[in-house]
């Protein structure tokens, strides 16, 4: 399923538009009302869930999953570093020298990936992510070693500006970050959204039809590597630190089960399940210390038998349900177990 | 159809469930006591380092159950957050100790990225780090020095082993060479850089080929058996090392087991330290290892400290991982009874300061007065029978570091 | 020598005259010495094939004869593993399949499969995807064309075997192909629909050159003058549409192949 | 040569110990169409049996093989199970099942055993060392080899001699022709599993003493097998055991040779060969 995202023109059109203002609202809602905790916890968690989106464009739309999308999001993020640390600490340029940053090692990793499919993409990939956290260990100019960096300068939003740090402020800022990126995606894969599909579904017709099918998809992945970079920039604003331990293997892992939660034909169904499994490990799990694996494990054993398809599916099946409901009006009463559960 | 139904019901059940455990997670940590002061304990209690954090752990409780639950005469509420592998992990629940438990001290801390990372946040808040184990060369803060006001450390300086013991294993050498291995991540550099840089000042050579210590890939490598058989190419006098837990386990076997096997063995003490010697078992027997504590130590307070970690039902000997804990919260335990009125992170943190000459199981200690890091000794260690377990038992004292 | 009735060409000599090549080197498509083997089994050995414009050239012979990979290897499918393919005089061997399809070779498949999540009419604009000049009236006239008007918003996937057989021509004449390789176009289909390809293949236009592999001889029969028999990968026997019907050992090659074909499918 | 004599056996030794590993993970996979993350869990639960079992006598030293052989078998069971009802959904979300049972399988056993490391005891003639070609070797290490040795002929006989051998070869070839000759899919599906399992124990409990069995046993375990599956050709168990040996000998000579780029070696080996591969892998489409 794919979240249609046209201009405006009619009230009705109007309607699409309120799931990109839900995040917002729940972020600004979250920054007024709470106390520091919350804006904290849930910026932090914002990174991973554009790295989610990333993931599920390289997974759902190419078709090829990966776990590779973190080599593109520590480029991202150590650029950023580097750059905050030279003293060039504006938030714009940050974004845009991520998202280069990222597109350039994606485009350079998506050479040799894309003109491979399935497991051997996935096992490929795995190489790239464990390459990935070697290289910033062993690159210690850059990453600062196995410790990484900490207390990174803060970004400043426009020259002039006081540097993002105070929780609120970040966790606001960071949510339009990932609810923009996450629209551009979408709009983009909606545009391609019949080329994409075809190719993904039927790789020697298209062929046969005159398609580049390994470029089209090099340019998924490149693009993602965007994405990626852009929410290896967010990192860096949201934590100020960073360790080689981050842009690894475990991250990988995370962001593709998120994407396989999510629905992996849905970047923003991804981003919402990221913050579901880091809430598990981070929140849920923070008054039982020490079995937060065993909390995550759970949620993804839950996931695969209750959401099969992933969340999007489910609410997919929930409107279906709905709509199927209203058509009938049925005067009779809920069966007492579906009420109680509602 | 009705498939679909009961399945789109077991999927609401499982989201209602998930928010209710989310709700329910949000609203817990309201204070019990009011009058108690609550104190933050952020140890690995899941992944590769679980071990070290159960011990300080049970360090900190020991010292907490023997004072009847109180610390400077006030009620401690303990709060444990679970540091996991690292900062990832770490970082969210020290946050949720500082903010959503509002503790005044925040006390644990295994590894050093943990440190280096969660060391922002406490100074952000003013609330004092009490570090018990790692402590790492604080990256700067954009540009500037790391502002080290509210951070305080019963352990030591990560190049301190090295440093302690250079000058024995110089005189015990003479002119021969000694070989320098270690993992490849921070700790394992900033341990045998302590050595091999106090080492070669000594005048001392080292066995390796080009003249650095030798990195192993860490964690990968668990067979050090080639890595060994190489370094004996190498002839060398005696080796210094520095592993910890499952691959100190798997190097000091292969040691043995190796063509270095009748080449002495120098550590840092945490390759024999805790339960890694149990499973090292007879292999371990003669490493001579170098750390700031021996269980056999004999004052008073580190027999008092003993028998009440065997009376708390402990079957192996006490490591220093349980003993810096132990003091960490003896020093909050004098720091606690010179705060009047109510405590603040502030007030908490300027009485560390004023807490003196702390009596430990190690012998005495203070406060480095700018570093905040114990003025200590360093004992050399051998590991022998010990009655029916193996120990790290005393063997000389080395050296007082920080040098003053 | 023979005489062949084409729109744009009057007078076609024999492929065996070297001139002929030639001039079909200049405007249509070459092959020379085309070799591929399989697990160092040969499946095709060629020494040359060539059509230019306007040719309608079937290829027949029975099955496992290389007639599906000689396809494969002139529409790029499959990489040659020697030999040279030049098309409007360029070397085209190391091109790729999608490459070759702007190029103007378009092809159906054997076993035609369609893209699934699409609608009918979606496929055949994907076809054309690269003539987007003529945004949907082309798309809809090629799916009134084959037949398939009534499902064109449906999901591809639902069309049955024949009509995916069709919705694969459509497709195939959506690329606007100047060479059509058509795989087995006829086999599976209903009679109406067999006589609506008749129909289709009837107009093509006259410039297009058509290489037909076809098991179906009421087709060939229909649209083929020239008439290549491939036996084991080499060329058995090949000439003017009539004179190769009339051969003998085309016969029992069919016939042979027809029982053979059976035995080997499951 | 001399200097490579004691890494190359011990390559081999590795190598082998690793393949029997890894050949539970690639039948689970090209039989059993199972990506199983879970696996290395399963090697570090017959670690953990074999540690607690084995106190130094010969017979408590089969005991704990057996055990940890039985409780991989077990844990095979268990995965076959969780794994049935998810056929026809990919990959991917049997990656999300099994990297889930993987991380509750985790933390169990440290609930039961603790976060300590384990070793088992061994009887004394194998807690020594023996001498070749003038160095000292490990007698745990030649006796892992020559179990491994055993058990690979073994294996490979069972493979290619039995009639579930070859039933297993066939599912691996192709699994639609085994459901035509009137054997049921989910019969050999539930056995593969249960097959790769017991592997993963026996092979938990080989490694024990050499390695030992702690937290970071699973995921390492599992990586390790994952590369050498990889590598080895998807499904292929003679595929499986080459390429098992030829990680064992980059893991040993390898580092000592280039010891700069020690930790590159083993993953750019095993990009490089998927790379450079020219055929597809069996069992999946192109």
């Amino acid at each position: 399923m794919t979240a249609r995202l046209p201009l405006p023109h009619r009230w009705d059109d109007l309607r699409r538009w309120v799931p990109w203002l839900l995040p917002l609202g729940a972020a600004t809602t979250l920054a007024a009302a709470s106390d520091g905790y919350w804006p904290a916890t849930v910026a932090r968690m914002l990174p991973l869930a554009l790295l989610a989106v990333s993931v599920a464009t390289v997974t759902g739309a190419a078709g090829l999953p990966t776990l590779g999308q973190v080599a593109p999001y520590a480029a991202g993020a150590y650029t950023t570093a580097r750059l905050a640390m030279a003293g060039h600490t504006l938030a714009p340029v940050h974004l845009t020298a991520a998202a280069l940053a990222g597109a350039f090692t994606a485009g350079l990793l998506g050479m040799l990936l894309v003109r491979h499919r399935g497991t051997v993409v996935l096992m490929l990939s795995l190489a790239v992510a464990e390459l990935t956290t070697i290289t910033a260990t062993q690159w210690r100019t850059v990453s600062g070693g196995t410790d990484g960096l900490a207390g990174i300068p803060a970004p400043h939003l426009l020259p002039g500006t006081p540097p993002l740090t105070a929780d609120r402020p970040v966790l606001l800022y960071a949510t339009a970050v990932t609810v923009a990126a996450t629209a551009a995606t979408m709009l983009l894969l909606h545009r391609h959204h019949l080329l994409l599909t075809a190719v993904r579904g039927n790789e020697t017709r298209a062929a046969a039809s005159g398609h580049p099918v390994t470029t089209y998809l090099w340019l998924v992945h490149t693009g993602a590597g965007a994405i990626a970079g852009t929410a290896g920039a967010l990192l860096i604003h949201t934590h100020r630190w960073i360790t080689p331990a981050d842009v690894g293997f475990d991250t990988a892992a995370l962001a593709l089960l998120a994407a396989v939660i999510g629905g992996t034909h849905s970047p923003p169904g991804a981003a919402v399940a990221a913050v579901l499994v880091l809430g598990v490990r981070d929140v849920a799990a923070a008054d039982w210390p020490g079995h937060a694996p065993l909390l995550l494990g759970a949620l993804f054993v839950a996931a695969v038998y209750l959401l099969p398809g992933g969340l999007t599916a489910a609410l997919t099946r929930l409107r279906a349900e709905i709509r199927r409901v209203r058509a009938t009006r049925r005067p009779e009463p809920l069966p007492a177990a579906s009420r109680r559960t509602s | 159809m009705t498939r679909l139904r009961s399945r789109l019901r077991r999927g609401l059940a499982s989201a209602t469930a998930a928010a209710a455990l989310l709700t329910a997670a949000a609203c817990a940590g309201a204070p019990a006591d009011p009058d108690a002061v609550r104190i933050g304990l952020l140890v690995s209690l899941s992944g590769t380092y679980a071990t070290v954090g159960q011990d300080m752990q049970a360090g900190f409780r020991l010292y907490l159950d023997s004072h009847g639950g109180r610390l400077g005469g006030r009620k401690v509420d303990l709060v444990v957050g679970d540091e996991g592998d690292g900062p990832a992990t770490a970082v969210p629940a020290a946050q949720k100790l500082l903010e959503r438990d509002r503790v005044v001290a925040l006390t644990g801390l295994v590894g050093g990225a943990t440190v280096d990372k969660v060391q922002v946040l406490t100074t952000a808040r003013k609330v004092p780090l009490l570090g018990a184990n790692a402590r790492p060369a604080f990256t700067s803060e954009g540009g500037k020095p790391r502002d080290l006001t509210y951070t305080w450390h019963t352990s030591y300086n990560s190049d301190e082993p090295g440093i302690a013991i250079a000058d024995h294993v110089k005189s015990q050498v003479g002119d021969g060479a000694v070989y320098a291995i270690g993992p490849d991540y921070q700790g394992g550099w900033d341990e045998l850089r302590g050595f091999t840089d106090t080492f070669t000042r000594l005048g001392g050579k080292l066995a390796n080929p080009d003249g650095k210590a030798l990195f192993t890939p860490f964690p990968a490598t668990e067979n050090f058996l080639p890595y060994l058989n190489k370094a004996a190419e190498t002839k060398p006098e005696a080796v210094y090392t520095f592993y910890a837990g499952a691959a100190a386990v798997a190097f000091v076997k292969q040691y043995a087991q190796s063509d270095l096997k009748d080449v002495p063995l120098y550590a840092a003490g945490f390759l024999t330290e805790g339960s890694v010697l149990t499973a090292q078992g007879p292999a371990a027997t003669g490493i001579r290892n170098v750390l700031n504590y021996s269980p056999t130590l004999s004052n008073a307070a580190n027999q008092a400290f003993i028998a009440a970690w065997s009376a708390a039902g402990n079957s192996s000997p006490p490591t220093t991982f349980a003993m810096a804990s132990y003091d960490a919260a003896a020093v909050l335990d004098r720091a606690l009874a010179g705060v009047a009125g109510d405590v603040t992170g502030p007030k908490l943190n300027e009485a560390i300061g004023k807490v003196g000459r702390v009596t430990s199981p190690r012998g005495d200690w203070q406060f480095e007065p700018t570093e905040h890091r114990p003025v200590q000794r360093w004992y050399l260690r051998e590991v022998r029978a010990d009655g029916p377990v193996l120990s790290n038992v005393l063997v000389q004292d080395l050296t007082t570091l920080p040098a003053t | 020598m023979t005489t062949r009735h084409v729109d744009a060409v009057d007078h076609i000599p024999s492929r065996r005259d070297p001139a002929d090549i030639g001039r079909a080197h200049d405007t249509g498509l070459v092959a020379t010495g085309l070799y591929h083997a399989h697990q160092r089994l040969t499946v095709l050995d060629l020494d040359s094939f060539a059509i230019a414009p306007g040719d309608r050239h079937a290829v027949i012979g029975p099955n496992g004869a290389g007639k599906s990979t000689l396809l494969n290897l002139l529409a790029g499918s499959t990489r040659a593993q020697t030999g040279t393919i030049t098309y409007q005089g360029q070397t085209i061997t190391r091109r790729g399949a999608a490459w070759r399809a702007r190029a103007g070779i378009g092809r159906t498949f054997q076993h035609p499969t369609v893209y699934p999540g699409l609608t009918v009419l979606d496929c055949v604009r994907m076809g054309g995807w690269h003539h987007r000049r003529n945004p949907d009236r082309v798309p809809l006239e090629l799916l009134e064309l084959v037949g398939l008007t009534g499902h064109a918003d449906y999901p591809a996937t639902t069309l049955s075997h024949g009509h995916r057989r069709m919705l694969d021509l459509a497709v195939a004449l959506a690329g606007q192909p100047r060479v059509l390789l058509l795989d087995e176009p006829a086999a599976g289909l209903t009679d109406t629909d067999l006589t609506r390809l008749l129909d289709i293949l009837g107009t093509l236009p006259g410039w297009m050159a058509v290489i037909l592999v076809e098991h179906h001889m009421d087709v060939v029969a229909a649209l083929a003058d020239w008439i290549t028999v491939l036996h084991h990968g080499r060329r058995h026997l090949d000439g003017p549409a009539d004179h190769v019907r009339a051969d003998p050992t085309v016969r029992t090659l069919h016939l042979d192949s027809a029982e053979a074909g059976h035995a080997a499918r499951p | 040569m001399d200097t490579y004599l004691i890494p190359g056996l011990d390559g081999i030794a590795y190598g082998l110990l690793l393949a029997i590993a890894a050949a539970g993970l690639t039948l689970a996979f090209g039989a059993g169409g199972v990506l199983n993350l879970a696996h290395g869990t399963l090697i570090a639960a017959g670690g953990y049996v074999a540690a607690t079992t084995s106190t130094g006598t010969w017979p408590s030293l089969a005991a704990a093989v057996t055990a940890a052989t039985v409780v991989g078998a077990a844990g095979g069971g268990v995965l076959a199970a969780a794994t049935a009802r998810l056929r026809g959904r990919g990959h991917l979300d049997q990656a999300l099942l099994t990297f889930g049972i993987a991380l509750i399988g985790a933390d169990l056993l440290t609930t039961v055993f603790g976060a300590d490391i384990r070793r088992p005891r061994l009887p004394a003639a194998l807690d020594t060392t023996l001498t070749i070609a003038g160095h000292p070797y490990p007698a745990d290490r030649l006796a892992a080899l020559t179990a491994a040795v055993i058990i690979t002929t073994i294996g490979y006989a069972v493979l290619h001699r039995t009639r579930a051998g070859r039933l297993i070869r066939a599912t691996v070839d192709d699994r639609h022709m085994v459901a035509g000759i009137g054997v049921n899919p989910r019969a050999v599906d539930t056995t593969v599993l249960v097959v790769s399992g017991a592997l993963a124990g026996l092979a938990g409990a080989l490694c024990t003493p050499i390695l030992g069995v702690g937290p970071a046993t699973a995921p390492t375990t599992l990586l390790l097998s994952l590369v050498i599956v990889v590598c080895g050709g998807l499904g292929s168990v003679p595929g499986a055991v080459v390429a098992a040996i030829g990680v064992g000998l980059v893991q040993t000579i390898g580092v000592i040779t280039i010891p700069a780029l020690a930790p590159y070696l083993l993953l750019s080996a095993m990009a490089l060969l998927l790379l450079t591969r020219r055929r597809p892998l069996p069992g999946m489409p192109g």
